[in-house]
């Protein structure tokens, strides 16, 4: 396949575009996606390209619209919605968890909601306490809820398009600390498997679990101790719901040892979970206890230094695992 | 409503019997449920209707088949005018498969797809956005169709009430949105809900037009259901609509009514929509002593035949415990 | 001291009671708690004791009336403000998360909030999906929040008390399941330990940790199993932000076995947490992996036979148990 | 606002210097955060108020030290307004400990309890109800005080708008909520926002009290605040007052302002408050080109100190990274 250089925004303009051009249902829906080009640009141009009807601003009103996203997938359409940023997710909660989450189990089986919700998510702008949020993990404990953390460029350029043919809902993560970054992508690259977490690095001293902002951190941070002889094995959660267990537990079995790296708060993060999964399956394969470097437990801070200390960066994880090892 | 069609709809004497019917039917049902639950066949939060009938009835009858309609977990009602079989909803209040939701919701989760009744919702005025987007698929797709989204006075105090106006209004979709203020948010009067207590006026806020009727006279809700379905189909516009009502009996089966008089009770009784239409109709010749007789009769073979097959519905079986929870499962 | 019987219901009524005669900042605000006598009848009464401007009705705005708790706190209040139930606090999260426990933050220190948050919560009254909700884990993951689990009678009675001292919010999660069941009380009982989980029976051969609706159930399998000749150690979280790990570790390097019970979805719940603060500092200790019995990760179906079984049953728990010791 | 207390409050050349004084002083504050911000000395999101100032000014001199002040994101000039510092806000903006809020907030959180100013909050309309509960305390206290709330127009379309309004209405709390109506919420102009664009026509819904006034200008704000103010403490109610206003700098720094026309950024900077009240004190021989030019330097002292304070304010600790989680930490 050729390959592009292309930044995480632009990989994840394609796939909206690609969405948009292969099924007449789809329409992207949020705050500032058109006139504005997105908040975080990653629509620009589509307004002018595919029309109002396919792009639509909406007021503040995120239980409003993201409501109105269930409706219109109810009733035959394919939303996607866009929650500018996870932060204002809380607003839209009920309509995700008691409605998208739940009609077709309260309806015996009846009514799917094809819905997709894209939130912008994450820490490393200096947004501050109320804009710096990690919250897939509330969203991952929500049965009825497929959700998908885009930790890397071919992610973003094939995930929504796999999102998409989800009958059921469907909340995709991306990261805005990674908008900017640029990384080799086909260009042609197509929807991707939402089934299953991927190995992004083989290795065979340490298991190291993690997804979204955490994957180019910790890969960067499996190259530096590679350079020392330390072989990390990257796993890339990718779907936070429901977890592919299998492919933690063969890693596990081969390493004997695991750290999971979020930028979550500690208590109750994606951590916690594939902890219990492991402990609860691969226990008896581990050699050591599994450790986790997740988001220090504070409302995100404002200065850069505190920001940084604040989540894991990959000396933290580096400096962990040369631990894990006894180095 | 400067616009609104003035124009009605002159219906025959079956089509104002059948009307009748369904309000009774919704009547003897519910009173059927409130003993089912006396006796412990249905359990959970179980909230009747009675005294609420013109409302359904009035503007369900201003919908067509292929219109959506939306309510709360107060919809047996609705449910009901929407010509849903009662036995399927019977038998979910039972908790059996053969229940409209396969049992899986009870009282407060009704839905029919085939009828394009969608639910059934326990989240206070939760259903009012998913209403303004099923709108808006009707209108994105074309479809000639309205969406009907029933709610309390209560409702309208919520954000989401606010939020869904308003998107309604912008987006100039067909939606009817039906207020049925009785007064009450569970023991909560309306002085305490609304500093506007005319739930109408809340339309202003909106540009939406509005207006409010009797909700204990099904010829005016009829009309003004009527009036407003024309109101939305010629103006590509949402509307919204005040049904005023009263419910007869506690909010759920749990409500020992200490928030209101017992006479204020008693004075709304007086203006109990069935016996009322009932008489205008005798009044108006349009019906007599042995159809009102074999009426009743029909009513109580089919209430029968719903608690029964309620009663001889199947249990899901434990093992099935975590189906629904995707599709294809 | 003399006990007296008492249901759930009167005990957490004695302590609102005693919240308001005790400090004229104190009042009580939500949907239905004056004239309707409170959704479970809770605060039967109280609107004739102490009038309208201490036990307030709300319109049906959850975000509007909690932050307005919020508010009220800031300007020198002592709020208890009733979100009905937990199935409702979605819709008010976000003046939860982003101001109550934010703002003491944001402010570098200024603003603190001693707003109490009591929710009715859990499952066991056949109210299906919408409203059988057990989202402790969600707040217990939110740093500024103490998340309090009202799981025995005797904190009915005293945990509000405790929770009105406190500067910060506190979340009080109430069980309706056990409204109408009638235990021991001392009637005089005031303000409990609100820093600690409790062991609520000794035992040496597994420890049992749970919380909530968890707790009476535990304890009945616990007599159970004793009849077999298996002690079990009852551990109540009670307090699930911020968890008290001392306790825990405590038994566990006594047992060296222990299960997590607890109502909630099994993915993301508070065993998962348990599990983790057990891995990372106890690990050792443990003769055998770790396991839990949490809610179905399904949402809760409306008849009583499926909704028994979403939630672990005290046979659930026996079974379990005799397995975990090999029997 | 019928009742509306028509008395005026009369100024002194003093005090209408003052006014000048504080809406230049935030308009240099700005321009020189903005020139930090591009120096990467602030960082974050720094949304601008500039050409809003009349707003501001007019509303808070309507204001007494103990009432209490809420604002957005969009929050320096109020800050300002209500004398917070400069130095303590620049020093916030650059994350310092001198800083009114140790740095922890940066631009988007100001803070300053001695001031009664509640923040510089992020969420939209989030503060709204926070509002309504603090003028209620001063109720239940029996304080005099009044609430003062400022959002854009953006902020209205939100649930949290409706749920306060109608709280505060129906407590009857003193509260003065400003819509500070800017015509657009970052890039989304009004038309897409709100279906009723007279954003006091809302007040309806709520049985509020409401009036809309020129944002521009200095004075007519003034006099409707002081209005408004009057109106909230004879009444013991809340009251709601529109600020038609524009901004003319992006909604950010991020901002690549795609969705407006520079042309109209231009006709609106012709009704910039700032020399349009200075040469109405001019006129009213209120103001010499002395005082300006003594008023300028001034300010620009002002700034050089707090962009001195800010450069020499110090780092917090990595180590106290948990602090002010929870209280007495
Ligand atoms: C968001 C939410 N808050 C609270 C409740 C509890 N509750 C159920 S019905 C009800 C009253 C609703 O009143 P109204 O909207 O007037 O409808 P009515 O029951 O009178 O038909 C309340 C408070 C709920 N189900 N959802
Ligand atoms: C709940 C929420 N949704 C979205 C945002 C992102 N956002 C920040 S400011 C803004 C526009 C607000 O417009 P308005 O209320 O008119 O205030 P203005 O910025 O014009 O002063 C948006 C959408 C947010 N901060 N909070
Ligand atoms: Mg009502
Ligand atoms: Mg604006």
């Amino acid at each position: 396949m050729k390959m592009e250089k292309m930044t995480y925004r632009e990989a994840l303009k394609q796939g909206i575009r690609e969405a948009l051009l292969n099924d007449e249902r789809v329409f992207l829906m949020g705050e500032d996606v058109g006139h504005y080009g997105g908040a975080f640009a990653v629509s620009k141009g589509l307004l002018q390209e595919f029309g109002a009807d396919r792009i639509m601003d909406v007021p503040l009103s995120e239980s409003g619209f993201v409501g109105a996203g269930v409706g219109a997938a109810l009733a035959g359409m394919k939303p996607i919605v866009e929650v500018m940023t996870v932060n204002f997710s809380l607003l839209a909660m009920d309509q995700i968890i008691n409605n998208a989450a739940t009609l077709l189990h309260m309806s015996g089986g009846q009514l799917n909601v094809p819905l997709v919700i894209r939130m912008g998510c994450g820490i490393g702008r200096q947004l501050a306490a109320q804009h710096s949020h990690s919250w897939e993990p509330y969203f991952a404990s929500v049965p009825g809820l497929i959700v998908l953390s885009v930790g890397t460029h071919e992610d973003a350029r094939g995930m929504l398009l796999s999102a998409l043919k989800s009958p059921d809902p469907v909340i995709l993560f991306e990261y805005t600390f990674m908008l900017n970054m640029d990384k080799e992508v086909a260009p042609d690259a197509g929807a991707v498997d939402i089934t299953k977490a991927k190995v992004r690095r083989d290795g065979k001293d340490i298991t190291l679990i993690t997804y979204g902002n955490g994957v180019y951190k910790s890969l960067e941070a499996a190259e530096e101790l590679s350079s020392q002889g330390i072989e990390v094995e990257v796993i890339d959660l990718r779907v936070l719901r429901p977890l592919d267990e299998e492919t933690l537990l063969a890693s596990v079995a081969k390493t004997h040892r695991a750290l999971v790296v979020e930028d979550a708060w500690r208590s109750g993060g994606m951590a916690a979970e594939v902890f219990s999964r492991i402990i609860e399956k691969g226990f008896f394969e581990l050699d050591a206890p599994l450790q986790r470097l997740c988001g220090q437990e504070v409302p995100i801070p404002y200065p850069r230094h505190l920001e940084e200390a604040s989540v894991p960066q990959p000396q933290d994880i580096v400096d962990t695992i040369r631990k894990m090892i006894g180095l | 409503m400067e616009k609104r069609i003035k124009e009605r709809k002159v219906l025959t004497g079956e089509q104002e019997r059948h009307l009748l019917y369904q309000m009774k039917l919704i009547r003897r049902f519910e009173e059927k449920s409130a003993e089912q639950y006396t006796k412990e066949k249905i359990r959970g939060f179980l909230h009747l209707y009675i005294g609420e009938e013109a409302v359904a009835v009035g503007v369900t009858q201003a919908l067509s088949a292929e219109d959506y309609v939306l309510s709360t977990y107060r919809e047996h009602g609705h449910a009901l005018a929407r010509n849903m079989d009662p036995g399927s909803i019977m038998a979910e209040m039972y908790g059996k498969q053969e229940g409209c939701s396969k049992g899986r919701g009870g009282s407060m989760h009704l839905f029919d797809a085939t009828f394009n009744f969608y639910g059934g919702n326990a989240i206070v005025a939760g259903h009012l956005p998913m209403a303004v987007g099923m709108a808006l698929a009707s209108k994105k797709q074309q479809k000639k169709n309205i969406t009907c989204c029933f709610f309390g006075e209560g409702a309208a105090a919520e954000g989401e009430f606010h939020e869904a106006m308003n998107l309604a209004a912008l987006w100039q979709v067909p939606a009817l949105f039906i207020c049925e203020n009785n007064l009450y948010a569970m023991g909560t009067a309306l002085k305490y809900t609304h500093a506007m207590q005319y739930i109408e006026k809340k339309g202003v806020g909106y540009g939406i037009d509005s207006s409010a009727v009797d909700g204990m006279d099904l010829i005016a809700v009829s009309k003004a259901a009527n009036d407003a379905v024309k109101y939305i189909k010629t103006n590509n516009k949402p509307y919204f609509l005040v049904c005023n009502t009263y419910r007869f009996r506690p909010h759920s089966m749990f409500d020992a009514e200490l928030y209101r008089d017992k006479k204020e009770v008693e004075e709304w009784k007086k203006k109990d929509p069935i016996p009322r239409y009932q008489q205008d109709l005798i009044n108006k010749k349009r019906l007599s002593k042995k159809q009102i007789d074999e009426m009743d009769k029909h009513i109580e073979a089919e209430i029968n035949k719903a608690v029964t097959l309620a009663e001889e519905g199947t249990w899901e079986p434990v093992e099935d415990l975590t189906k629904f929870v995707y599709s294809g499962q």
